[in-house]
Parts: C-alpha cells; structure tokens; sequence
C-alpha cells in the first residue's frame, strides 16, 4: 500500500540507470549457462534489472563466445549457449542415445518442416500413403512438432509446424535455414498443386491454404 | 537395380528382373508412390525427363507380376493400377475434343511433380538428419539450475485499519451490528403472531384486512409493509391447514376462514 | 561414426604433438559444460587427445572467467562451471503476494500500539479474547513488534512494543501520533454516543493509554 511510491522510485531510478552494458552480459550469460532450454529475448529482459537490454548484451556476448569451446547460438526467437560441433567427439560419455525415428517419421517431419503450416491431408498427398497416428504422436511427443492454425477450409483441419525445440536440435536459427529450402520453393516443389481437375473445389480452398501458408510461415520466420 | 533403358516399350528381360526383385520385397514400399519412385529410377534420367508412359507400363508390369505370383496387393496399389492404365489409354490414343477433364498430359505431368516432389522431400529428409544434432554432435548444459519460484507474501494494513481495529475493541460494548431501523416495518413474524391469536374467532368468511394491526393505517409505508405481512401470513397458515382462504375475482378482497376439525 | 580413422591418425599424431593450449582451453570449456556433474582433471585428461595437460588449460580458461558471469570453481577435487555468486538472484523469480491483515492481527497490533509496553495477558484482557501464538509470531516475524522488557510482576511476563518498521509502515513518527479516542470518536470512526455508565474505565483508560505510551515510547527510543 505505501509502498506504491517507494516503487515506484525504484522503477523510475533503475530507468535512468540500468546497470552497465558489462553487467548485462554478464547476467545474460549466467541465464543462458543455467539453462539447458533456448531462453527467448523476453524472458530473459523480465528476468535482468528493469532497463536492462538483452538484446543489445547477446551481440556482445555472441561475438566474446566466436571460436570458443562453448558458442551462444540462436534458435528462432530465443537464446541457448551450445558446445562447439566440431568438440563432438569429446562428449562420447554424454551422448543420449535418441530414439531411432522411423523412415515414415522422418519423411514426414521434413514434410511438416518444408511444408508448413501443413494438414494430415496434405502430408498424405505428398507421400501417397496414409500417415499413422503413432508417427504424428512420436513427433508431437517429441516436441519436434506441434499444432499449429486451423486451415480455413471445409472441415477447418488441423495443421502441423516443427517447433523451437526442432531448430534447436538441428541447430537451425529459423525456418528459413532449413537446408535446400530456396532451391525447393525456386522449383516449385513446396507449392501445393492440385491434382488437375479431379476435384472442382481443389482450386478454391487451394488460394486459401497458399494465403494460409505465407501467414504461417511468415509467422514462423518473423518471431 | 538391373539395368533398364527408357526406351524398351515391351519389358526386356531386364526390367522383368527388376520388377521381380521388387515384388519379392514389396512389403518393404510406403505405398504405390514410393513403388513408383523406386520405378522411375530403373529409367536413370533426371525426374523432369522420366517418362510417365513407361513408368506406366513398368508399375502395370509389376502388377500382373505379383498377380501371377499370387502376391497379394494391398487395394491402393491396385487403385494405382487402374488409375496407370486409364492414364496410359490417355496418353496413346489421339485426345477426342468432345471428353471433358483434364488431358493424358496435364494427370502425366501431376504424376511426374508428386514423385519429383516425394524425391525432393526425402532427400531434404536426409540432408536434415544428416545435420549436427543437439545431444549427438553439439550439447546442452549438463549443469542445470532451474529458476527458483521464491513466493513472498507481504501483508498490508493501513492505519485506518489499526484505528478502527482499536476503536472496535474500546467500543465494543457499545457496539451492536448494524441492523435497518424497522419503525416502519410489520413484520411476517408479527403478523403470523397477531392472527394466530384471531383465526380461533374466524368460524365465517372475514377479508384478511380485519387482521391489519391497528393504528397502521395512518402512514401508507407502514400500511403497506402491514398488508404485505399480513397476507404472507395468511398463506403460512394455510400452509398450515388451520386456515382456508378465498378470493371470488381479481382484486377482489380475500377472505380467510378457519378450517374446523382437521 | 565414419570418424574412426580421422580420430585414430588424430591420436597418432597427437602422441607427438598435443593440440595446442588454446584448443585445449576450448575442449576442457566444453567438457565441464556438457557434464552433468564436477569433472576431475584426470577425467578431463582421459577424455581429451593424448598429450593434453589438462590442468594447465584450466588454469587458462579458470582465468577467462574471472568476473564473467559463470566462473570455473574447484568443487572438491573436481572442476564445474557455476553461476557467479552474485548473480544467484537471477536464478530466483520473486513474486510477491499482497494479503491484507488479518482482523485479529490488526486488532492485536492496534493494542500493542496504543497500551505498549503490554503483556500478552493484557491484551486478551482487552479483547476479550485469547490471542493465537500465530498472531504474535506473525507480528514478530513482519519486525512491527518486538519484545519489550520484562514487566515487574510476578511471573515476571514479556511486554511487547511496536518497532521504528512499524511506525514507518504507517507513516508515524512516534506511537505518540496515534489519535486518541477522542479523536477517533471526532473523526467518526467512533460511534458518536456517549459512552454508557456500563464503561467506568473509559475515560480512565484514556488516560492511562496516554500515559503508557509516553513510558513505552521512551522505551522505544532508548534502545
């Protein structure tokens, strides 16, 4: 109750003063070292002093960790701190043994990666057979992929995107550096093309599943 | 894989082989489009450059085949079947103007991008799982901390608060809980009360406004809030069976009676 | 892995020349980040190339982290990566709950404040009512009582008194501030009604509260 205006002292202080840009980098790398998880820009701002720029303190520490044992490393719109690749050989003894995904499983997490926002439809165009629940289950288990926007389209289907932790295992920044991604999307292999003629209404719910797609992509590639 | 040229339209020897080898394990497919693209690569040409009439004719192959081996195929690659077939008659015959769809070379076509698409997909699959991965060639903390939930209850109490605590406690002989001042008020109680003292002497017919307390009369709220109890009161007590109560039309008064002996 | 030959001529070769210290700073960096728990320098020589001095790229890389904010600590007989102590707030997410006092509380405050220094007797005398242990050691805990000195009779009971907290909680610079109930009774916090004759005490006890803060405040300041 009276404390109202001690805080707000505080606040209005701390906005004049946040500490120094060294300091800052010092509390984002003791975040980011305490956690084995991706830490977002957000968070990690309500977690520093108030005034406090994480962003602004990430390029310092990026650049300090260039070359180094351990490099801070980006995933989607979030933060994690990573053992060089090429130091690999040295964490034998820490290696998890991963669950071997099947051919089914992994065709179909490329297509969901490629593809996205993608429906159980579409993903079963593609590869010509039907998707079993139990692959779907396994990614969505995994946390490699998760649901994303209903598709507009008669029976609003529910459709499927790859997730942070996806990027974060396969060291990728953004969806947008999937490898080969530019050359399938200049071939035209990520369009959705309809059979020809077989279904009058193919065209019509197709301009909405592309309008879909630059949504969620843009979704995916903007945050 | 034996060898096989885009160009041997009746199946040589080869491409018998190669179907064979491919019947044997055809549990092994992911349906009638990975068969097809396995297919395919038996005409060793770029994807853009396969053709679909022969890849028609080597499936259809495959497919009397397996029949003549009595291996059971599951009903889509039969469908593939019939669908090959009906595509291959599209593509030989001369187009007749007057049918109506979509041309031999539009469905070839189609075909020919899912396959190069099915192809693109695994291959962009492979180069995925091919990529350093998190916990296999890079790593995590080993070393977590996780953020401790620290939950501080603080309690407030102004000094508003500690006076009017202080003043209860020094007052509270005095203190009575705040109650509506009732001067004007005849309550149901009161009125149950006042005609369970009457009802003895209603042997006949009487309004219940003979029941009214007297000296109520003079200020309307206190008549009023009378009335109202005094009805309420009359409903109890037939509740009650010890009273009876009539009203021959609409706003009418209602009379009450005692109710003899039962 | 197909690495296998790469690592053996790696081996080989490194019996003659061990990676440079730098490189070794990288791997033992890696290695105590990756690893669930301390590691010893015999463990970090048995995991890096043959020929590494392990303790000697720790001296290196213990050195890089000073005043970082992770640092390289000695725990036992083995090396980790640890938070710097003075950035442990930062692992801990505060999150305060307002509750407004209890009646009981508030009430036993209030007497405390205007009848300090007052025995717990006392105060139930008051009330009317027990005090719970709770109330006190709530109060006690808050640092808006404490305990006075002892009163003189027999049994010889604790006194409590109100602290400088409290007085700056609600704003007052001696218990002495405190409206009387005169006053309470002109502000209208008070039933404006004579007292009854039932309460021969009130007028006294006005008195004898004024006169009980005067000694406890005296008491409150000499201490």
């Amino acid at each position: 109750m009276t404390d109202d205006t001690e805080i707000e002292t505080k606040v209005e202080k701390s906005l004049f003063e946040a500490p120094p840009m060294g300091e800052q980098e010092r509390m984002v790398e003791a975040i980011l070292f305490a956690t084995a998880e991706a830490v977002t820009t957000k968070e990690l701002n309500d977690r520093m002093p108030h005034g406090a720029d994480a962003a602004e303190a990430l390029v310092h520490l990026r650049k300090r960790y260039e070359g180094r044992g351990v490099n801070v490393v980006k995933v989607g719109d979030a933060w994690a701190i990573r053992t060089a690749p090429d130091l690999g050989f040295l964490m034998q003894k820490e290696t998890v043994e991963t669950r071997k995904l099947s051919r089914a499983a992994i065709e179909t997490l490329a297509i969901i990666a490629y593809h996205q926002p993608v429906t159980r439809a579409e993903i079963e165009e593609i590869r010509g057979v039907s998707v079993s629940r139990g692959t779907v289950d396994q990614l969505l288990e995994m946390e490699w992929i998760r649901f994303g926007r209903r598709r507009m389209t008669p029976g609003r289907p529910v459709t499927f995107v790859v997730t942070q932790d996806f990027l974060d295992h396969f060291g990728l920044e953004s969806a947008r550096d999937l490898p080969g991604l530019k050359e399938l999307r200049a071939a035209g292999l990520l369009e959705n093309r309809p059979p020809p003629g077989t279904m009058p209404n193919m065209g019509e719910g197709d301009v909405d599943s592309e309008e879909e797609i630059e949504e969620g992509q843009s979704e995916l590639f903007e945050d | 894989m034996n060898d096989a040229t885009s160009d041997n339209f009746d199946g040589s020897v080869a491409d018998r082989l190669a179907a064979e080898a491919l019947i044997v394990d055809v549990d092994g497919f992911e349906g009638p489009l990975d068969l097809l693209l396995t297919l395919s690569r038996t005409q060793k040409v770029d994807l853009r450059k396969i053709s679909v009439l022969d890849l028609a004719r080597q499936y259809l192959t495959f497919v009397e085949k397996a029949k003549a081996l009595r291996i059971e195929l599951a009903a889509d690659y039969l469908v593939m079947a019939a669908w090959l077939a009906f595509l291959k008659s599209r593509l030989l015959l001369p187009p007749d103007p007057t049918e109506e769809g979509p041309s031999g070379e539009d469905l070839a076509a189609h075909l020919a991008f899912q396959l190069e698409r099915l192809q693109a997909m695994r291959d962009v699959a492979a180069k995925l799982m091919a990529r350093d991965q998190l916990g296999r060639d890079f790593f995590a903390r080993g070393i977590t901390q996780q953020v401790e939930q620290v939950r501080k209850v603080e309690y407030t109490a102004t000094l508003l608060d500690l006076m009017q605590g202080y003043a209860r406690i020094r007052t509270k002989d005095e203190f009575r809980p705040f109650v509506m001042d009732r001067d004007a008020v005849f309550t149901m109680e009161q009125a149950l009360e006042r005609m369970r003292g009457l009802i003895g002497f209603a042997g006949t017919w009487t309004a219940i406004s003979s029941y009214m307390p007297e000296g109520w009369d003079a200020d309307p709220v206190k008549w009023r809030s009378a009335t109202a109890s005094t009805f309420a009161a009359s409903l109890e007590l037939a509740k009650e069976g010890k009273v009876e109560l009539r009203q021959s039309d609409t706003f009418a008064p209602i009379e009450l009676r005692r109710r003899d002996g039962r």
